[in-house]
């Protein structure tokens, strides 16, 4: 059937859109061409995600793709199955709306730079999310790592250059101990390959030391708590659209590969010791981002502090996906984090934007001076208040549907003290959401003139997103199924999907 | 066989001096050659499960050789990135922010 | 997507749409902006009316929308989600229109409407969600749409308000969230079944159930505003007045109530509940929230904050109607959710007019507000009534439901609870309804601009509220009316279906026969608030009483039943009826007679002509009505419309009169209600002995039997004269009828009370003799003069209650002497009106005097006289129970002394200046009284066809000896008195000044130490010989001490258990 | 450990970690070491059946040496990603404000312009007129031979770098890279990756995937554009560097 033959075609395409979109946005010269070109590509990348994930909902069956037509072991393949569909739709969506977003948000002289940085950070990202090769994982997290860098570095400011530098050297000594750990799987199983090495892995000192590896360069990059020190100042200096797009996708990619490689490739090296020891690092990392963000002064660093928050969360996974000693993943929690992937990508990149438009209006985002904004940026404080919703939660927003598979997983685990630490975490988030609320809201402010509210479009992007958060917490039946697509072991014949 | 791992005992050594140099030192470009030397020690290695009696295994060697380019690529973007920080200011150990813990 | 499942949704897009449409209208698009939301609340009604009548009809309506794999959002409508979302609908469109007026002018007001209607829409959806996880997902959207709301106005106070509303609902909605997740895992989708999900399943562990039933409560009690998690509400306060009314009286607060009524009924099940003990925890804390908010709301000067705790007590009704797990309890608590939702949102538009127009926001600046804001308070006066309990507004219907339900499961401390809150929620409100009437303003106003009080917008919606509420409680057993629809719900959970055992016998019923006597005083009264029929209304104000008159003397006996009013009321007119709808006819002809010459030119004519008229209204419903809820309408009608007549004078002593007047009628009104809904409860089986102690003195409070009659010589003299004469004569009778009704005389042997009516009675008669005897003002002496007549028509009624087959002649005898005594009591009041000229030595001289001498005769029983057959036939009735016969000739010789002191005193009034001619109408009045006297004396056995044994048979001695004693003892005393100087007005505080006192250091809030400074030590101090003198006044004082009277009481009470229990043989 | 980033040459001790922690760190870290390589000895090594495989197919890869093979047959969507890597750090460097570049006189209408006013030492002209052909010779050279020995697109690119280095050092030659060209030169060798990729899709049906017959030269094709572009990245870096302004002065210790 002649969709059977093009579909596996997708997935190399999905990574080469980005790369000649970069390529043509670096040889366009008008700023004009060079963003409707952008944009044009940004829509055909939402279509292919479309056509991906349709195709695995309806045939229900993974897709592997071999590039240069060698097999597995020899050469490079491109997998793609529910969860990494998901991410890739998510991501597409995204890039699509922070894409309309920046189109007008960068001066000429940036955009030059901007653009091209974009694409290939969003090659990057889907190059990860394809990636089923140890190495070409290594390669495309550089990709990834080194574009974000750049990005954050477009600012030009002291703090953006440092910050930059910073997350600069914390990527490269991130990636190096990832190459380390892939460098000691190569010696010890001969394969580069993620499906052969889940199918050939074992309980031994080298893969656990591996494992280990693998797992403290990419937490590096996923900044859970004792590594998170980079993350606050680059998310916080970075542009609007970079930070927002910083925050949602490119800190989840390296959680990706994190529950790829402990739930999938070297599922047989972990251990409930290390399991629980990322629980509690994630719970501190709820509790002490929360506490952050409510000192923080400035909007874009609360932000920033609380996505070290909701990282927490996600960390709570490992805690909880194996129910209680059995090997066996509970799918459900899965799904769970991935559902919080979801909301929490839409409604910080939501408020991330909120955040840009406020400061472009104001010239700063110190909190304490954002006196009456609701007055001068209403549509900034709905995008704002309603991102919080998902972020607290609270119904009916996607927040609370992750919120309520994660409570339900753990409390049928028989392990309430986790759900006790999700809800701690919700009200902790109500505290520093109802802060700038509160300050927003009041409008006894010294200058009496009514601010004329800034009627710019870009308002209206950041809170498609937010709406987009919130509509997600409906139909969740749909996403559930799809997680369910995953590749069976053993390894599947080449050449294709049969 | 025991020559290569003559090669991977001196990597792992390096990979030690790297990555105490990197976090040890505070001086950037300190640390930049610090993470140079623990990257060049990885590549070491990752090169010593090449030899295997007759045969020489092609892989790793494209590999290391990706690596190198990767690694200058990212050396680079820190070298300019410091270099424009001391172009542009004096206070050379800013604070980011005041309650960055 | 058929009809049938598309309408839930569809009301709440109704809500929802115009709410995010009107966030993009511009700020000056004033007039789009009405349309959308008011074409919203329409369409929104329009939707309800039709889901209503589905339902009604047996279809079923349901939403379900996929949501998580094993459990979906669900819309489902059933007659408690009806309930609540009718209420909710309505109160949002009054709401609104009040919103539009109050908001005038202010800013962002889209930002304001936009979530107003998205609050809504997600109350709707609390009322309609089918399921428990849609149920906390609308519970927690509302949290979130009503905080802009809290802090819409953005200065310090309303963001303090926001925050704390915040963090008390989010901990709040964490814990239902937890405790939701954890049932979900334990006993799969929660969907709303009608006798509960949990019930059914087998395995479930019952202390994970009482620890989840726990987290819920807390996460549904922080909106229901229980006592520990209530502390937000009366600081959001702080929110503008559209958002307080339609959030803390219908929309956050009733969420929580709803939310724990779906808990305990459809997800427990309530026998489940029952069964795990958790009902007592919830009654436990909603009995503590209603107590501890009653007692706040007394010290709050802030009347916004009086009414937000007083909303935190009232809400806990709801869960203390779910605690008591009876069927009839249930109705309680659910018609409470309507009716509270009623009145409270009056109160709160009330309050915001008063902020609005005249920025009144304490409760110290109301004085005088009525007549400024006169719509305005009737509104809050109903409403605040409604509150108190008082029938027939709703408040009433659903307090009695609460208390017949706690009856039947045997649950009497809720009895207690209630009555209780009852008293202290009169002690809050009476206080504002006292000073916005009956005080004169000292601030200055704003001068009223428009021709209304105030805004239209701003006065329509607590009309029409307060409007609704009368309604709820006058039609309450009405098809549409709340209560009938929440039997239908009760009937539902408790899976039988139950009707209340009100004994509404249904027999021949004619038409609106007996209504109209009822409602001519009703209309004529109506004429006079309406300015262009005031004079006319006035004239006529007297002939109102001609309709009764008219039955009372022609028409056959009949029923007439009216199944809509109250609880389907019955008005019958039999002997007893008949007799006593004569006397109150004819006395109220001649009052309004008298009352045009004596109040001629008074300044208040129409406030006193429209009090008469209500009372008159009373008093006729009264005498003809049987069944419970209407007689008890009617009481307190005509006891709460007689404080306006007595406190009409306006003096500082008329004040006070009428303060401890109303003290009175509140207690007798709640001892009343403990004992009538007792007797519902209690149905046709023997009437429990607590019922009748407390209907013995509710009544006797009314029938000024001694230890409970304090207010009876105060009030009686301070009333203008024919008031007081109505007063006197008729008003004092009701109590009688009271037991007449009630009590089951003539049935079954009652020995304890029927000695304690006894020893009371005569004890009155003869205490108040003596005290009569020692007044200076004639007025006084007649109402010292009524408590001991009343007095021995108490001691008949108590035989009666002792020797039940000598009942039916004994009625008869106790209905002539009732007849005698209006008769001559009025008489008398209005022989001192005219005493003045009669003093002048006017031409009339002579005649006038024949005239206050018929009665004085009358009274003392001389034969010939009514008084003597009345008092003859009484010893007849009695046939041979020596003893009796005594105390009543005895009883003679104190009411002689007491009429030869009338006359002395009468001789000492002051001569009045007025032209003879004004008098006219008094005359006129009082001549028709004297002539009744004569003929009721002559002729009276023939005409009303009472079969009295022939007068011939006593023997001429009784009548005669008695009076002569009578007149010999007064001379005798006569000289005694004139050493001791006749006690002038109390020099020294009386009681009563102390127990009222008490009653205002706790209503003003001063908690300063009730000192009883004993005036007895510091005469002792000053001089001996006038200690002497003080000592006897103390002594006769003394004994109306109120402290003492109720020891005096318990003695009584223990003396009667004592002998009701030793074997009589 | 990331927290302070100080560039200020002064060795002033008061930024370095105390000896304390220092001692810990080193601790520390020669454990792991330890560790690391006593894992290393213990776990044996696989068989080498992946390099089997790739030296039996190298006939079917189109060039003789394994590694260009594996680099630009087997494994050639790495190589593609790794010039995009390089691609992203020249963007960064790329356009610095036109500030900084007017400083230098030269003609910025041209790529390569060259400026005869300005001084250049005899010897080092003399020197170049040698050098620069040398050059460009061995890299040609070495390109050829990665299909045989160790050689290939990096070592040709670094090798052609090196003369660009000598022509900007020398003064009298000035590269622009805002224009077209310019930005055109830099990304050939991606564009040209991934054009053979998309042409291979089509003759082939998978992509990357070289008709047996045409591989040797399309690989050689390919490895002549990536040769190009990464000589110009390469330059570029350094150009930039030396154009910020005064640097000379700056760097004075």
């Amino acid at each position: 059937m002649m969709s059977d033959l093009l579909t596996p075609l997708l997935l190399p395409l999905m990574v080469a859109t980005p790369l000649i979109a970069a390529l043509v946005s670096i040889l366009v010269g008008s700023k004009r061409l060079r963003v409707g070109i952008s944009l044009l590509f940004a829509i055909l990348q939402v279509l292919i995600a479309l056509g991906l994930v349709l195709f695995l909902s309806t045939y229900q069956s993974a897709i592997r793709y071999e590039l240069g037509g060698w097999g597995a072991p020899l050469g490079i393949d491109l997998t793609v199955d529910g969860l990494s569909a998901l991410m890739l739709m998510l991501s597409s969506v995204l890039v699509l709306v922070l894409s309309l977003y920046s189109s007008q948000y960068f001066s000429h002289q940036d955009s030059v730079r901007f653009w091209p940085l974009w694409w290939l950070l969003i090659a990057g990202l889907n190059a990860v999310f394809l990636a089923a090769d140890a190495f070409n994982i290594f390669v495309a997290l550089e990709i990834m790592g080194l574009s974000a860098v750049a990005l954050v570095s477009l600012g030009g400011s002291r703090a953006a250059l440092m910050s930059a530098l910073r997350y600069a050297l914390v990527g490269l000594l991130g990636s190096l101990l990832y190459l380390l750990g892939v460098a000691l799987l190569y010696r010890a199983y001969g394969t580069l390959d993620l499906l052969m090495l889940s199918t050939v892995a074992d309980h031994n000192p080298l893969t656990w030391v591996s494992l280990s590896l693998i797992s403290l360069g990419l937490l590096l990059k996923t900044a859970l708590l004792p590594l998170h020190f980079w993350l606050p100042a680059a998310h916080s200096s970075a542009p609007a659209p970079v930070s927002a797009v910083l925050s949602a996708l490119v800190v989840k990619a390296s959680f990706y590969l994190l529950m790829r490689f402990w739930f999938d490739v070297l599922s047989p090296a972990t251990n409930e010791i290390g399991m629980t020891a990322l629980g509690v690092l994630g719970a501190v990392a709820i509790i002490w981002g929360c506490v952050a963000a409510l000192r923080a002064q400035r909007l874009k660093l609360l932000i920033a502090y609380s996505t070290v928050a909701q990282i927490g969360y996600l960390f709570l996974l490992f805690p909880l996906a194996t129910a209680s000693g059995s090997s066996m993943i509970n799918a459900g929690t899965i799904a769970a984090v991935v559902y919080f992937i979801l909301a929490h990508a839409l409604a910080k990149a939501a408020m991330f934007l909120a955040a840009g438009d406020i400061q472009s209006y104001y010239g700063h985002d110190n909190i304490n001076k954002l006196k009456g904004l609701v007055l001068t940026l209403p549509m900034a404080v709905a995008t704002f208040a309603i991102a919080g919703v998902s972020l607290i939660g609270l119904p009916p927003s996607g927040g609370f549907i992750a919120k309520w598979l994660l409570l339900e997983s753990a409390i049928s685990s028989g392990k309430w003290w986790w759900a006790v630490i999700m809800l701690m975490g919700g009200l902790l988030a109500a505290l520093y959401i109802g802060k700038v609320l509160s300050i927003a809201f009041n409008q006894d402010i010294d200058r009496p003139t009514v601010h004329r509210p800034a009627q710019n479009r870009s308002a209206f992007y950041g809170f498609t997103l937010a709406i987009l958060a919130v509509f997600c917490g409906f139909n969740t039946e749909w996403v559930l199924n799809l997680l369910e697509v995953q590749f069976e072991r053993p390894l599947m014949t080449s050449g294709g999907v049969q | 066989m025991t020559h290569d791992l003559l090669f991977s005992i001196t990597g792992v050594v390096l990979i030690g001096i790297g990555l105490f140099g990197s976090v040890a030192s505070t001086h950037i470009i300190k640390k930049l050659i610090a993470i140079n030397i623990m990257g060049l020690g990885i590549f070491m290695i990752f090169l010593s499960t090449a030899r295997h009696g007759m045969i020489t295994d092609p892989i790793p060697h494209a590999v290391v050789l990706t690596g190198i380019v990767v690694a200058i690529a990212g050396t680079s973007l820190c070298l300019w990135l410091a270099l424009k920080i001391h172009l542009l200011g004096e206070d050379t150990t800013e604070e980011v922010n005041a309650n960055d813990v | 997507m058929t009809f049938s499942n598309s309408l839930p949704i569809l009301i709440i897009l109704s809500a929802l749409l115009p709410g995010l449409v009107t966030f993009f209208i511009h700020e000056r698009q004033v007039i789009l902006r009405r349309a959308l939301n008011l074409g919203g609340n329409v369409t929104c009604l329009v939707l309800i009316g039709l889901l209503i009548n589905g339902v009604y009809s047996g279809e079923v309506f349901e939403t379900r929308l996929p949501l998580l794999p094993a459990m979906d959002l669900v819309l489902h409508a059933d007659a408690l989600s009806l309930l609540f979302v009718s209420l909710s609908g309505l109160l949002w469109f009054l709401t609104s229109i009040y919103a539009i007026g109050y908001l005038d002018g202010t800013q962002n007001r889209s930002r304001f409407f936009g979530f107003f209607s998205l609050c809504v829409a997600a109350t709707l959806g609390i009322a309609l969600a089918g399921n428990l996880i849609t149920f906390l997902i609308f519970y927690e959207l509302l949290t979130l749409t009503t905080y802009p709301l809290v802090v819409h106005k953005g200065n310090a106070a309303s963001l303090r308000a926001g925050r704390i509303y915040l963090a008390y609902t989010m901990i709040g909605g964490a814990l239902l969230l937890a405790g939701v997740v954890w049932l979900k895992t334990l006993a799969g989708s929660l969907e709303f079944t009608a006798t509960g999900v949990l019930s059914g399943l087998p395995h479930l562990d019952p202390d994970h159930l009482k620890i989840i039933f726990v987290m819920l409560l807390t996460g549904l009690g922080v909106k229901a505003a229980l006592v520990p998690l209530h502390g937000w509400l009366p600081i959001a306060m702080a929110a503008p007045a559209p958002v307080s009314a339609l959030l803390h009286a219908v929309a956050v607060v009733k969420a929580g109530a709803f939310g724990i009524i779906r808990v305990v009924y459809d997800v427990y099940g309530i026998e489940f509940t029952r069964d795990l003990g958790l009902t007592v925890i919830l009654g436990a804390v909603a009995a503590f929230t209603i107590v501890y908010g009653s007692i706040l709301a007394i010290y709050q000067d802030d009347l916004k904050k009086r009414l937000a705790y007083s909303t935190v007590s009232q809400v806990s009704y709801i869960a203390l109607g779910t605690a008591i797990a009876g069927p009839i309890a249930t109705i309680g608590g659910m018609i409470h959710l309507v009716h509270q939702g009623l009145m409270k949102i009056t109160l709160f538009f009330c309050a915001g007019n008063l902020a609005e127009t005249l920025k009144v926001h304490k409760v110290s600046e109301l004085n005088g507000v009525g007549r400024r804001m006169p719509l305005t308070m009737t509104a809050f006066t109903i409403a605040a009534l409604g509150m108190i309990g008082l029938p027939p507004i709703a408040g009433f219907v659903s307090k009695w439901y609460l208390g017949a339900g706690a009856l039947e499961v045997d649950a009497y401390w809720v009895l207690v609870i209630l009555a209780i809150s009852s008293l202290l929620n009169a002690l809050y409100f009476l206080p504002i309804l006292h000073a916005a009437w009956f005080k004169t303003s000292d601030t200055k106003w704003a001068v009223q601009k428009t021709k209304l009080e105030t805004h239209w917008m701003l006065l329509l919606p607590p009309v029409l509220t307060a409007a609704l509420a009368v309604a709820a409680g006058i039609f309450a057993s009405s098809a549409i009316s709340p209560l009938s629809w929440s039997e239908l719900i009760a009937a539902r959970e408790y899976g039988q279906s139950i009707f209340p055992n009100d004994p509404s016998a249904a027999f021949l019923s004619s038409p609106w026969g007996l209504g109209w006597v009822v409602l001519a005083p009703l209309v004529v009264a109506v004429g006079v608030l309406i300015p262009l029929t005031r004079q006319w209304s006035i004239r006529l104000s007297a002939f109102a009483a001609l309709p009764a008159l008219f039955v009372a003397l022609l028409a056959s006996p009949t029923t007439t039943v009216l199944p809509t009013l109250f609880f389907g009321s019955v008005l019958t007119l039999d002997d007893v009826s008949r007799v006593i709808l004569l006397l109150a006819a004819t006395l109220w002809l001649l009052a309004g007679i008298y009352a045009k010459g004596y109040l001629a030119n008074d300044a208040h004519l129409t406030r006193y002509t429209l009090f008469f008229l209500l009372c008159m209204a009373g008093s006729f419903g009264l005498s003809l009505s049987q069944d419970l809820f209407g007689f008890l309408t009617f009481f307190t009608l005509m006891s709460l419309s007689a404080y306006g007549v007595v406190v009409h004078t306006g003096t500082e002593e008329a004040f006070r009169a009428g303060k401890t007047y109303m003290q009175w009628v509140v207690i007798g009104e709640l001892l009343l209600f403990a004992a009538l809904a007792g007797l519902s409860s209690a149905g046709n089986s023997v009437q429990p002995l607590w019922v009748s102690s407390l209907l013995l003195i509710g009544f006797g409070i009314k029938a000024g039997l001694l230890s409970t009659h304090f207010w009876l010589p105060r009030a009686h003299p301070v009333a203008p004269v024919p008031a007081s004469a109505v007063l006197s004569g008729l008003m004092v009778k009701a109590g009688l009828i009271g037991w007449w009704r009630f009590l089951p005389l003539g049935d079954e042997v009652l020995l304890q009370p029927g000695m304690l009516l006894i020893i009371l009675g005569f004890a009155g008669a003869f205490w108040a003799a003596i005290a009569g005897w020692m007044q200076r003002d004639p007025k006084t002496l007649l109402a010292y003069s009524t408590i001991s007549q009343m007095g021995v028509m108490a001691a008949g009624v108590g035989i009666g209650l002792m020797y039940p087959h000598l009942w039916s002649a004994l009625s008869a005898a106790l209905l002539l002497y009732v007849l005698h005594h209006g008769f001559a009591k009025a008489a008398l009041f209005f022989s001192v009106g005219i005493a003045p000229i009669a003093n002048r030595g006017s031409h009339l001289k002579w005649w006038l005097w024949f005239m206050f001498l018929v009665p004085v005769i009358t009274m003392i029983g001389l034969p010939f006289t009514s008084g003597s057959i009345a008092k003859a036939t009484l010893k007849i009735s009695v046939d041979g129970i020596a003893w009796f016969e005594w105390l009543l000739s005895l009883s003679a010789v104190g009411t002689t002394l007491l009429m030869l002191r009338f006359i002395e005193l009468l001789k000492q009034l002051p001569v009045s200046s007025r032209p003879t001619s004004q008098f006219t109408p008094q005359i006129i009045a009082t001549c028709l009284t004297v002539l009744i006297i004569l003929t009721l004396g002559l002729g009276v056995p023939v005409m009303t066809g009472i079969q009295i044994i022939a007068p011939t048979s006593i023997s001429m001695f009784d009548a005669i000896w008695p009076p002569f004693i009578g007149l010999l003892l007064f001379i005798g005393l006569y000289h005694f008195r004139l050493r001791i100087h006749p006690v002038r007005k109390p020099m020294i505080q009386s009681k009563p000044e102390i127990l009222e006192n008490a009653w205002k250091t706790i209503s003003d809030g001063r908690t300063s130490k009730l000192s009883f400074e004993v005036p007895l030590i510091s005469r002792i101090k000053r001089n001996i010989p006038s200690a002497v003198e003080a000592i006897i006044v103390r002594i006769s004082q003394i004994s109306i001490h109120p402290g003492v009277v109720l020891v005096s009481l318990l003695l009584c009470f223990a003396l009667m258990f004592a002998v009701g229990q030793a074997p009589i043989e | 450990m990331f927290r302070k980033l100080i560039l200020s040459e002064s060795l002033s001790s008061q930024n370095e970690m105390t000896l304390l922690t220092r001692c810990a760190l080193a601790l520390v870290i020669s454990i792991l070491t330890i560790g690391l390589s006593a894992a290393l000895i213990l776990s044996p090594k696989a068989e080498p059946v992946l390099a089997i495989e790739a030296l039996d197919k190298l006939a079917l890869s189109g060039v003789e040496n394994p590694v260009t093979a594996v680099l630009l047959n087997f494994r050639s969507y790495d190589t593609l990603l790794e010039i995009a890597v390089l691609l992203i750090v020249a963007v960064t460097m790329s356009t610095p404000s036109n500030k900084q570049m007017n400083q230098s006189a030269a003609d910025t209408s041209r790529w390569l312009s060259v400026n005869d006013a300005q001084f250049v030492h005899p010897i080092l002209t003399a020197l170049l007129r040698w050098l620069i052909p040398l050059g460009i010779l061995l890299s040609g050279y070495l390109l050829w031979t990665g299909a045989y020995l160790p050689g290939g697109a990096f070592q040709a690119g670094a090798v052609l770098t090196g003369v660009g280095v000598a022509l900007a050092v020398a003064g009298r030659h000035h590269f622009t890279w805002h224009l077209f060209i310019a930005r055109f030169v830099l990304t050939v060798g991606l564009i040209a990756f991934v054009a053979m990729a998309a042409g291979n899709a089509l003759a082939t049906g998978i992509v990357l995937q070289y008709p047996i017959e045409h591989a040797g030269l399309i690989i050689l094709l390919v490895e002549l554009a990536a040769t190009i572009s990464i000589a110009a990245i390469l330059l570029m870096l350094f150009t930039q560097i030396t154009a910020l302004p005064n640097t000379s002065e700056r760097l004075k210790p």
